[in-house]
């Protein structure tokens, strides 16, 4: 593609990227100033954008045009959640923000048990359940799995599960002075399922650099299309 | 009512009692009868260096939203933050907390004026204390990178829900040579922090920072109410192995 | 049984012991010649000495001093007249000190001055005085004594009764020179000063010097005064090393000797010094000298106490200057290695890209779970509805675009109709734009056919967790209108949408481990028999893959990353980006192994040594 | 904290809250009341993310109105935030502009910033055995290699065994520490939100 089939937004667009992007590389050599402004750039453009998604995607649907479209006492029920979200802007001003103070209350209450709920309904249990099905043979027959190969793995999974919930353990018996004070089969699991959690983080940590790694492709190969596009073009 | 309700019934009615319990009749207990985890310590000596210093400190509560299932951590971050901002309070340089969520930013100012108010000082109470800097996960990070970069800044506390960007701020805190220790509930940040920050706190570690920090005593008995839980779990799943392996279940 | 308390060292001793069972202290003092020897501090004519003693058992608040008798070594009857010294003393402190003093002029105080006296009388400035001597052991040996000297005028005689027992020390001193070489008993019997017969020949002298001790050789002949005119006059000062002069208190309180006039000639005729004249009395008044009346400043401080007191001192003058901070080192060995890393990094990517490499082979097998994605897509009918969950931030797109793009190419070629949403703010934005990426991909004109618009975008799910159930239990209540306000549910394949279980397929697309989870635990149990496929990143790959091993499987098929999007693109025989970042992907890959084996290892060197040389390893690093 | 009628008054509406969406997690019967306030929860956030951009950008129209540091800085910002605002919400986020906007400035800063992290990532694992040199360090370290030669394909190699012994590593080892550090921020998550049900910990300006 050379330069004349670019438009001039393609152009223009091509030279900011290029340009903000060699910026944020120049973070390799230390903290300056252009680095600053670019990011401050950036927070403004994030907090634009949520702004405008907010508004057209929930302030509007779901706020402000069912209190328009309602009559009689459904604007009351309505009317409600638009109330306390006045109230909620109370907390713009200090003056007045002990206003807003219920609805956050009412907010942490909410979020609270949602998450209590969502840990033992979304995390426990269904970690225990498929800890244990790891031993359900005819589950692994029915996938024509090799048996012996599939409860040796779940004899894994099983002890580095309970060994690394073990690791967390806090509780010690008599005073804390030396550094393990817990007993001595707890702390030889402790260091057992202290591996395993090493290697789940060893693990994550790989796939965080292949997708850091993908986007510095990306940048770069961007970067020299681009430059492609505008030496081809001359 | 199905079998796993009853059982989640039975499981927040059982660790919700063991809080009380411990709270209210076995309060004896100190930190002492906890095992030493030595990023703790390093927190309280950052903590104290800072006020003696008239440095600063930065606690990170991360963007987990208050409203759901990643506010937790944000959770234990406020209780963190009020423990810093009672011991830090008459320091030169008051500490500051960044957020990436309205709701968080909003009750870590809450924090700060009800510390103040506890130390009869309301009136050093500063809204900025309490700084919203970005909206999205990567905009936080980036005004949050400009807050561990302040070379007044000594100690920076990770405590929230955090992606990937974490280890953006982890550098900025490692080119200014400050301490870098917390946690989060997020997998990918703790493996971060365990490579890169000088004290990580690995998984449940964190939730135990207000026992370790004193905060209140039903931080110390949640975290020996979590003990008892942790072998109930451990136990389930070794009878539920068992049993279904001879298919008895 | 009665005991007696050793002045010494405050142990129980039978009444009858003459010295002290532990540490062989004298416990009754030797009785000498009442009119040579001038009679004890503040004791008045006819009273006795006076021994503490203490009934065994009954600490006694009030008597805890009692007279025990006389006890008078060889029948000597007990000193009775006060010493002239001593009387010369008062007259002095009436003399001197109760002249009115400049606030003494002021009228308020003039009562006080003239209180001075009586209250001396009462011995109450003796009090001041001794409180300031270290009578430590007489003052513990009195369990019923008050802990500081009483202040009230009836207990002052008492005081001399302290003062009485305290000169234990010096007879008992003058009793340890006399066992020790017997020589003081001659100079006793020949009633001369030890050191008068000054023709003992030198080495004699020299013994002499020894024995005698040194705070007494320092006081030689004459007064103290005119010592100190000799030395400011006569005999040139002597160099003091450096570490004495330092040591010499700086603002040492005006001891003011008086000495009563007419005492220098007195020589002195038994004891230790017998034979010396013009001693300086060694009763407790030299040390008591005549004191300002202020109280001595000067603390009794050891010389570790005084060091930290001065570091002290410095840390908090130190703390007034302002530091300049310390700048910057602009090239620090972190930086170095930091930028020798990104060079090495940038250097491994863009030399496939200049060198034009292509992908030279495909990664060999392809991954049972991009298998199972690639079936379910290739039975999807064409105006199927997909459901897709762009959920990854846009500093993702790099990975996850490459990762999508293919697997929605492959739904563009089968005609899906494709229902975009998200659960994060940017969401909206950065599902229009990886459609708009995928309908490059391949040679198809996906967005701009004839027909109506081939997909919708319902925009932005808000409130997290609630909000996933929410618009999984009912969708149409959710998000009623799209990303632009316009009505979503009119068109023809959204007509029959009432919960997400009548879309064909849902896709997830996202970086994170927690929203990824999310869409399981909130939607999977509604979707029943609907697929549901992740694409993720490659961080999250290892979190979310138990659920496809799971039984029942949760989900169906994962596409994860760079690699997982180059597995795809075999599969359907179509290269996407993915193939385009596939050579510097891999070499990043390498150089990424490398430095970490490179780097690590010199690391682990410096930790070695550090260790070595007694440094906690953590110090510094490459 | 310091005790005030008010803080009562709150501790109830958290408390009661809570309760009512947490039984409504267990008693189905109970859910229609729990989607309510699940409802109201989910606008009230959204509400919450407006006010969080209107307080961050009054934050900085501060600094400029009171002339402090770094001032220029949130000028920019203020000016960024404005451009967006004018590009994207005439005719909505999605529109040809704002996309023009959102691909040729945010995605190419957002991506720049993650592949920076991509050094800084090699350079702490690099840097680690200096930190702490211990038994995990290698377990560390060892991984993160075994999992980057498990996606390697180098001519003339051939790299099948460390990809076979990846995907084990992955599938069994790295699964048994995600399960106990799942289950271990599962309870801190149950310990954290029951103190705040029981009105223990009452982060709401109480």
């Amino acid at each position: 593609m050379s330069l004349f089939d670019l438009g001039a937004a393609d152009l223009i667009g091509g030279l900011l990227g290029l340009a903000v992007t060699l910026v944020v590389f120049s973070h390799f050599i230390g903290d300056n100033a252009v680095f600053r402004l670019v990011l401050h750039i950036f927070i403004g453009m994030s907090a634009g954008y949520i702004a405008v998604v907010v508004a057209y995607n929930v302030l509007w649907p779901k706020l402000l045009r069912p209190v328009l479209e309602a009559e009689g006492w459904e604007l009351l029920w309505v009317g409600l959640p638009l109330f306390f979200s006045l109230l909620l802007f109370a907390r713009l001003f200090p003056r007045y923000s002990i206003l807003g103070s219920p609805v956050l209350a009412f907010v942490v209450g909410v979020g609270a048990a949602a998450a209590v709920g969502g840990a033992v309904v979304g995390v426990l249990f269904p970690q225990v359940r498929a800890t244990i099905n790891l031993f359900d043979l005819d589950a692994i027959r029915q996938n024509q799995e090799n048996v012996n190969l599939a409860l040796v793995n779940g004899s894994i999974i099983l002890v580095g599960t309970i060994s690394s919930l073990a690791y967390f353990h806090f509780g010690v018996r008599g005073k804390a002075g030396s550094k393990t004070q817990r007993s001595t089969w707890m702390e030889w699991l402790a260091q057992v399922g202290q591996g395993f959690i090493v290697i789940a983080f060893g693990m994550i940590f790989a796939g965080i650099y292949a997708a850091a790694l993908a986007a510095l492709i990306e940048r770069l190969s961007s970067i020299t299309r681009f430059i492609y596009s505008l030496v081809a073009g001359f | 009512m199905n079998a796993i309700s009853l059982a989640g019934i039975i499981f927040l009615a059982l660790f919700a009692g063991l809080i009380a319990y411990f709270a209210r009749f076995k309060p004896g207990s100190s930190p002492s009868s906890l095992r030493d985890i030595p990023a703790f310590s390093r927190i309280r000596r950052g903590i104290g260096l800072a006020v003696e210093a008239g440095q600063q400190l930065h606690l990170a509560l991360g963007h987990g939203g208050i409203a759901d299932f990643k506010g937790g951590s944000g959770l234990v971050g406020l209780s963190l933050l009020e423990r810093i901002a009672r011991a830090a309070s008459n320091s030169d340089r008051p500490p500051v907390a960044t957020s990436g969520e309205a709701s968080l930013a909003f009750l870590s100012q809450d924090t700060f004026k009800s510390v103040y108010r506890l130390m009869y000082s309301e009136s050093q109470y500063d809204p900025e204390a309490g700084q919203l800097t970005g909206l999205t996960p990567f905009s936080y990070a980036a005004g949050a990178i400009l807050v561990a970069s302040d070379p007044q800044v000594s100690t920076n506390l990770f405590s929230g829900h955090f992606g990937s960007e974490i280890g953006l701020i982890l550098d900025a805190a490692e080119q200014n040579d400050s301490l870098t220790s917390g946690g989060s509930d997020d997998l990918q940040a703790q493996a971060i922090l365990y490579a890169a920050a000088q004290e990580p706190l690995v998984g449940e570690e964190l939730y135990a920072a207000g026992a370790y920090l004193q905060v209140n005593p039903y931080h110390l008995a949640s975290v020996r109410a979590q003990d008892i839980m942790r072998w109930v779990l451990a136990g389930g799943i070794l009878v539920g192995a068992v049993l279904k392996a001879f298919g008895l279940i | 049984m009665e005991i007696v308390i050793c002045p010494f060292c405050g142990k129980e001793n039978r009444a009858e012991d003459e010295t002290c069972q532990y540490c062989q202290a004298r416990l009754k003092p030797l009785r000498i010649d009442p009119e040579s020897q001038p009679g004890l501090i503040g004791q008045s004519p006819g009273e006795e000495s006076q021994v503490f003693s203490k009934k065994e058992g009954k600490p006694d608040s009030q008597d805890g001093l009692q007279a025990s008798g006389e006890v008078t070594p060889a029948g000597k009857p007990a000193v009775s007249e006060p010493s002239d010294w001593l009387t010369g003393f008062r007259n002095q402190i009436t003399t001197q000190d109760l002249t009115p003093g400049p606030e003494a002029l002021d009228d308020e105080r003039q009562p006080e001055a003239r209180d001075i006296r009586q209250d001396f009388e009462a011995g109450a400035m003796l009090d001041d005085a001794f409180r300031s001597l270290p009578f430590e052991n007489a003052r513990d040996n009195e369990e019923s004594y008050p802990e500081f000297l009483p202040d009230e005028p009836q207990k002052a005689e008492k005081v001399g009764d302290v003062a009485a027992d305290d000169l234990a020390w010096l007879r008992e001193l003058q009793s340890q020179y006399n066992e020790v070489d017997g020589l003081s008993s001659a100079a006793s019997k020949k009633d001369e000063g030890w050191l008068a017969a000054n023709e003992l020949s030198q080495d004699s002298q020299k013994r002499e010097d020894e024995r005698v001790p040194r705070w007494v050789g320092e006081i030689s002949a004459g007064s103290l005064d005119k010592q100190d005119s000799e030395a400011e006059g006569g005999l040139s000062a002597s160099e003091l090393p450096s570490w004495l002069d330092a040591t010499r208190p700086l603002a040492t309180p005006q001891i003011i000797f008086g000495m009563p006039s007419g005492y220098s000639d007195q020589v002195e005729i038994a004891g230790p010094l017998a034979g010396l004249p013009g001693l300086l009395p060694a009763e407790p008044e030299i040390a008591l000298g005549r004191k300002a009346a202020a109280y001595p400043t000067q603390l009794q401080v050891s010389e570790t106490n005084r060091i930290q007191a001065e570091i002290f001192d410095q840390v908090l003058q130190s703390e007034g200057q302002n530091r300049p901070l310390p700048d910057r080192v602009l090239v620090s060995s972190q930086k170095v290695m930091r930028m020798a890393f990104a060079l090495i990094i940038l250097f491994a990517i863009l030399a496939p890209v200049f060198s034009l490499q292509t992908l030279e082979r495909y990664p060999a097998i392809t991954p049972v779970e991009v298998l199972s994605a690639s079936q379910i897509i290739s039975r999807i009918g064409s105006e199927s509805p997909v459901l897709i969950a762009v959920e990854y931030e846009p500093g993702f797109s790099g990975e996850l675009d490459a990762a999508l793009a293919a697997v929605l190419d492959h739904l563009m070629i089968q005609g899906a109709f494709l229902v975009l949403v998200s659960s994060v703010p940017s969401g909206p934005m950065q599902a229009e734009h990886i459609v708009g990426v995928s309908n490059q991909v391949g040679p198809h004109q996906y967005i701009n056919s004839a027909s109506q618009k081939e997909y919708i975008n319902l925009g932005y799910i808000s409130g997290g967790l609630a909000g996933l159930r929410n618009f999984a239990e009912n969708p149409r209540l959710s998000n009623p209108s799209d990303i632009s306000g316009e009505p979503a549910w009119e068109n023809p394949v959204m007509v029959n949408i009432d919960d997400i279980n009548d879309f064909s397929l849902v896709i997830v697309a996202s970086e994170n481990h927690d929203k990824s989870r999310a869409w399981i635990e909130q939607t999977s149990p509604l979707l029943e028999d609907t697929p549901l496929i992740y694409v993720v990143s490659a961080q999250s790959e290892p979190l979310i893959r138990p659920f496809f091993d799971a039984t029942p499987q949760q989900v169906q098929g994962i596409v994860s990353g760079v690699i997982g999007s180059v597995h795809y693109g075999a599969t359907i025989g179509r290269q996407g980006i993915a193939h385009l970042y596939w050579p510097s992907f891999n070499s990043g890959l390498l150089a990424a192994a490398i430095l970490i084996v490179v780097g690590g290892g010199a690391n682990a060197l410096l930790a070695l040594t550090a260790s070595k040389n007694g440094r906690k390893p953590g110090g510094k690093s490459l | 904290m310091k005790s005030y009628p008010f803080v009562y008054l709150l501790a109830a509406i958290a408390i009661a809250s809570g309760a009512a969406v947490l039984v409504g997690y267990f008693f189905p019967s109970l859910a229609g009341l729990k989607g309510e306030m699940l409802d109201w929860a989910v606008i009230f956030t959204a509400v919450l993310l407006l006010i969080g951009v209107i307080s961050l950008v009054r934050t900085h129209w501060r600094k400029i109105m009171q002339d402090q540091k770094d001032r220029a800085y949130s000028l920019v910002l203020i000016f960024s935030f404005t451009l967006t605002l004018l590009v994207a919400a005439p005719s909505g986020p999605t529109s040809k502009w704002s996309m023009w906007l959102y691909e040729n400035l945010l995605i190419p800063i957002e991506s720049s910033l993650l592949g920076i992290l991509a050094v800084f990532l090699l350079y702490a694992s690099a840097r680690l055995f200096n930190q702490r040199m211990n038994i995990y360090t290698l377990l560390f370290i060892g991984t993160v290699l075994l999992a980057l030669l498990g996606w390697l394909t180098i001519p003339g190699v051939d790299l099948e065994g460390f990809k076979d012994a990846r995907d084990w590593l992955s599938s069994v080892w790295a699964v048994a520490g995600v399960r106990g550090i799942l289950l271990g921020v599962g309870l801190g998550t149950v310990a954290t939100g029951l103190r705040i049900l029981i009105g223990a910990d009452r982060p709401y300006g109480g």
